[in-house]
């Protein structure tokens, strides 16, 4: 966990909405691992006043990248940067996807909706570089959300893709794209990060066809490190449910951990 | 050299910048960033007597200058605090602060008995001024006389230096401070959070799981400020000021309305080092400003 | 076409929005940039009987997201105010209130009753939360029985509706809110400023002339929405809210929350437009929303 | 009086701290006198709230120019606009200064000290085409104090420069140097702008010397149109002191209605 003032903005992708963003990071590069996030100082002055968590998209030699979408004041702040510009990141934070061993040479499910996309990048090249063999489900509303499918193809990685008003790939949620694959094939494993509601169902369907995952939640943070409480989410752990920090404890859960009622419906 | 240590009389800071409760976990969460010795102080965060679920979520929203908070003191209880955490941040040399809290009055004085039992621990913060646990955002610092029983019993059972934390929710913070002050508080410190609260449309339900929560961050500064100029007046024992610290310049504000020590807390979340830069902004400022004792500028308003 | 109009009983406005007390002027500084006669109503300066000077400047600080005024009602008088500009008002299409102020009880009373000789006056608002006129920010409307004192005298004296506008430097804004209530008044208004502060570092002085003044703007939203919420749940006269609406989503907050009607201040001096934009924004919303009344908007906080 | 929101910037010219814009924006520029002010929104959010008064430095056909230094947060937002943008202007405000017709002919003091120097290009011009004869004062600390010299001096006016390093001109205070060259000539009038101990000193010369004088005076502005009571200082006018709206019913003043001690000290 390191706090760099100076990471370099070194390059930046958009389409639309959505920005692709490398930085020059050295330490915060060392120290990365998929599922971890950055909390993202976006302003000089107290507008927005909270640093915003963002996840790596991909940690490689000195450099980072996210990947994010303009959802509000803080995001769009950050989208305007310039090459160029050094930014204050904090990081690496949390605790990532654990990379089971025993999941070498098997088939493994990366599901992600809209900008839950982000890590799984990172998530996939790594358990490509450990053996496994990912297949990546990218669901988004249309065909403009769908922005790092070449980047992901290219990459050589299996590449489903999914949305909601058919204008490319399968045309329905990525869920349900999941749900038909699951019936083609026997995935190891299953990794998500998307909208809650998406999360929810495909807890739902990995319950049922009794498939062990992880999923990376978001929640309104405050810190990012642990010194705040103001960033829990119900978790079923040990027996009990209580509230556990999602910037330490997660952001990635077991799927049988969430309790999903208390989710952050605000 | 610029001296920045501050005499509270019942406890000597090296210098006046303490992290504030609830925005510095347990101290051991920033212990990545700096070395704690650096510190004034810190407080750690609020314990009952048991541990403590908190409140629902959401329990953060970002306004203009603002954070509004509704943790609900969320916690480990004080038997597993004394248990795990004192003995790792036993060996500091700087003031470990506990934040004291209670459901009712007798709670406080259990929790400060219990902490009195134990060694490193420099005060106590009695946190009378939380408005995230009770209906409606209601707190014992909203009435002198709750204010007065409750500083008395704990009082009566520890003889740890306390230091009394005022809320800002109330018409007369002197007489607040008035009446912990009588009951024999050895410092006051202020101001906790404003209740508050904001609405979602797309929802049209409080955007906190808890409905209302305590604003805090710059939005409340100016308010703090007064407070502090108000209360630094009307009592005798050392006042530390809070509410909206992210610079030196803000501390140097607080102490010159009368604060002999100031507390940091959002600015923690944004700046995990914050306390550190306004430190050695303190130093600089000084030293600007030929000053040898920081100490000097506390109360030193002309108005 | 959506329906803006809202009724507050003893008043129809065509739209929620009026313009407060203190930013607004005496209307007339705003015609040259629209007119009046779209607004739901504007609230005039606070007007004492004789004419005040005001404090010594300077009167402005900004502070994060706010801007604390010392002002201090500086004002020409209710009766240059009924002489000079009250017969340029008259013919207006809009709610023309007067807020009325005091230094003791009875002036409050004596200037109704003068008001209530003209012609022209939609209602009165009652200014017992000026944080600028008294020694240490004091006012009627922190304490329930001053309120329902003055409320009292004033209600014997005219027959004018009132609207009674409460402080939010309160323990307990309800009390004072049903107070208010009790003693007759036709509707509440909420919150005027937060009594505040800022020091200059450099003169060592307070940044005010005045030394403290109230704070206002988007920074004192999140409390003022608080109070609203837990006023409009006490009281069954209508509650019109503010403190720091800058936009139609700032005002439908309140709204939800449980206000009748709004009143914007500060933006009123960032953009001399922004009633109007508000307004507009509230058409908008509402066809996005397929409402077809405004008023339905008022309370519909799912809490 | 007139929101023009899209005001375009139309050209930039800088000296270190100092900035001279110009704007396209015909409204306000038709409607423009010298010693009038525009109240500048220099943020899209609420940091600062308020927008910030400067003086007209010129307006001419469709555009306007501004003079000004940065002093802080809100005229550090201004001096980063670039060309092209648009910014939102409220003015021409205020009274500004009245140009006696019976100057015609005679000499005219104009005395800037430091920004204060914005409003008195413009006066100077009205006043030379009003057949008047301005000779302009303008003090700075140093040499890099006095960005607009070059330019005051090719446009013919007669310009006299002080500097309290000596780094040009006159050494010393610009005061000292309207009483030096009061000692060789006799002008009609004054007409000033500076901060206010600059000021004070030229009214007790203006004073001694029984020369008529016009002074625009700065305050803390509110709103910049009369509805916020915040800008007043104290007036002398009627035999009564007031609190007079230095937004409405100044900036300008003249000498004999300024009462000094209760000037803005915070
Ligand atoms: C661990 C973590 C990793 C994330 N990684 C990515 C990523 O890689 N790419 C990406 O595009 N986004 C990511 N997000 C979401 C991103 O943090 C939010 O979109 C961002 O904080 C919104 O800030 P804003 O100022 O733009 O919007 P705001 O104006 O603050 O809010 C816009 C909307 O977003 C909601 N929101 C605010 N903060 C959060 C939050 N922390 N999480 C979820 N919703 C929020 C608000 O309630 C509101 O509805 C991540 C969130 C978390 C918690
Ligand atoms: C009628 C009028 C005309 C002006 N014309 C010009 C001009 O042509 N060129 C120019 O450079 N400046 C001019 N000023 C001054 C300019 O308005 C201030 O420098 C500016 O508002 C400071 O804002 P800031 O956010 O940069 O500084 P802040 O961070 O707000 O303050 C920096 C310092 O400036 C002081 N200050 C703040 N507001 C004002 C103010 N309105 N007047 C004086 N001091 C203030 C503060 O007290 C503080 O000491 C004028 C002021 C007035 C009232
Ligand atoms: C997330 C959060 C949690 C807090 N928890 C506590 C607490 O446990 N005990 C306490 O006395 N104050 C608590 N506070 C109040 C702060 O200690 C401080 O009084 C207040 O936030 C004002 O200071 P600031 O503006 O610098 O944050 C909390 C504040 C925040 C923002
Ligand atoms: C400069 C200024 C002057 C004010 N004068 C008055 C006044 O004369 N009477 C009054 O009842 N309220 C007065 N107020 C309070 C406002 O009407 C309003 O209650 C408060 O500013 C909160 O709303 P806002 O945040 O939208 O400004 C004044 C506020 C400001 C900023
Ligand atoms: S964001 Fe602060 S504890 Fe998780
Ligand atoms: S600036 Fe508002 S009245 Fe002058």
């Amino acid at each position: 966990m390191v706090i760099d003032r100076q990471a370099r903005l070194v390059e930046v992708e958009s389409w639309g909405d959505y920005f692709l963003f490398t930085f020059y990071s050295p330490e915060i590069a060392r120290q990365a691992q998929p599922g971890q996030f950055l909390m993202i100082k976006v302003s000089e002055n107290t507008q927005p006043l909270l640093r915003r968590p963002i996840s790596l998209h991909n940690a490689e030699e000195n450099q980072l990248q996210i990947f994010f979408q303009v959802a509000g004041t803080g995001t769009r702040l950050l989208s305007m940067k310039k090459p160029g510009e050094s930014i204050d990141l904090l990081g690496p934070l949390g605790k990532g996807f654990s990379l089971q061993p025993e999941l070498s040479g098997r088939e493994i499910f990366c599901v992600g909706g809209g900008r839950g996309i982000a890590p799984l990048y990172y998530l996939a090249r790594k358990l490509r570089s450990s053996g496994a063999r990912p297949v990546i489900f990218y669901g988004g509303r249309s065909r403009t959300d769908l922005p790092l499918k070449n980047r992901l193809q290219t990459t050589g990685f299996e590449v489903l893709v999914s949305t909601d008003d058919g204008s490319d790939g399968f045309p329905g949620l990525v869920t349900s794209l999941v749900e038909a694959e699951l019936k083609k094939r026997q995935p190891a494993y299953l990794y998500a990060c998307g909208p809650d509601p998406m999360m929810e169902k495909l807890a739902e369907i990995c319950r049922r066809k009794n498939l062990e995952a992880q999923f990376s939640l978001e929640s309104i943070m405050g810190c990012g490190f642990g010194a705040c409480w103001g960033c829990v989410r119900k978790i079923r752990r040990n027996g009990q449910e209580k509230y556990l920090k999602v910037c330490q404890d997660g952001p990635v859960f077991p799927l049988e951990e969430i309790v999903w009622q208390e989710s952050n419906d605000g | 050299m610029v001296d920045l240590s501050v005499d509270l009389g019942f406890l000597k800071l090296k210098n006046p910048v303490i992290a504030a409760s609830g925005t510095f976990g347990y101290g051991l969460e920033f212990k990545p960033f700096y070395d704690l010795d650096l510190l004034g102080g810190f407080v750690v965060k609020g314990l009952y007597f048991k541990p403590r679920e908190g409140n629902r979520p959401p329990r953060l929203v970002e306004t203009p200058g603002g954070l509004i908070n509704s943790i609900g003191l969320q916690g480990i209880g004080v038997e597993a605090f004394c248990r795990e955490i004192l003995p790792e941040l036993a060996g500091l040399k700087t003031a470990v602060i506990v934040n004291v809290c209670g459901e009712e009055e007798d709670e406080y004085a259990r929790v400060a008995e219990y902490l009195g039992r134990h060694q490193g621990i420099a005060a106590l913060e009695l946190n009378i001024s939380c408005p995230n646990v009770r209906e409606g955002g209601r707190c014992p610092a909203q009435s002198p006389e709750a204010t007065y029983r409750t500083v008395k019993k704990v009082k009566r059972v520890t003889s740890l230096p306390l230091i009394t934390k005022l809320s800002p929710n109330v018409t007369d913070i002197t007489a607040v401070a008035l009446a912990a002050e009588e009951a024999g508080t050895e410092a006051i410190s202020l101001i906790n959070t404003l209740l508050a609260m904001a609405v979602d449309l797309k929802t049209r339900k409080p955007k906190l799981g808890n409905v209302m929560g305590g604003l805090s961050g710059p939005a409340i500064k100016p308010i703090a400020v007064r407070m502090v100029f108000q209360v630094a007046r009307s009592v005798k024992v050392p006042v530390i000021g809070m509410g909206g610290i992210f610079s030196a310049e803000d501390a140097l504000e607080f102490m010159m309305a009368g604060a002999a020590a100031v507390q940091v807390g959002t600015a923690n979340f944004v700046d995990p080092d914050a306390c550190l830069k306004i430190i050695g902004g303190l130093t600089t400022w000084a030293e600007a400003h030929g000053l040898k004792k920081i100490r000097e500028v506390t109360g030193s308003l002309m108005a």
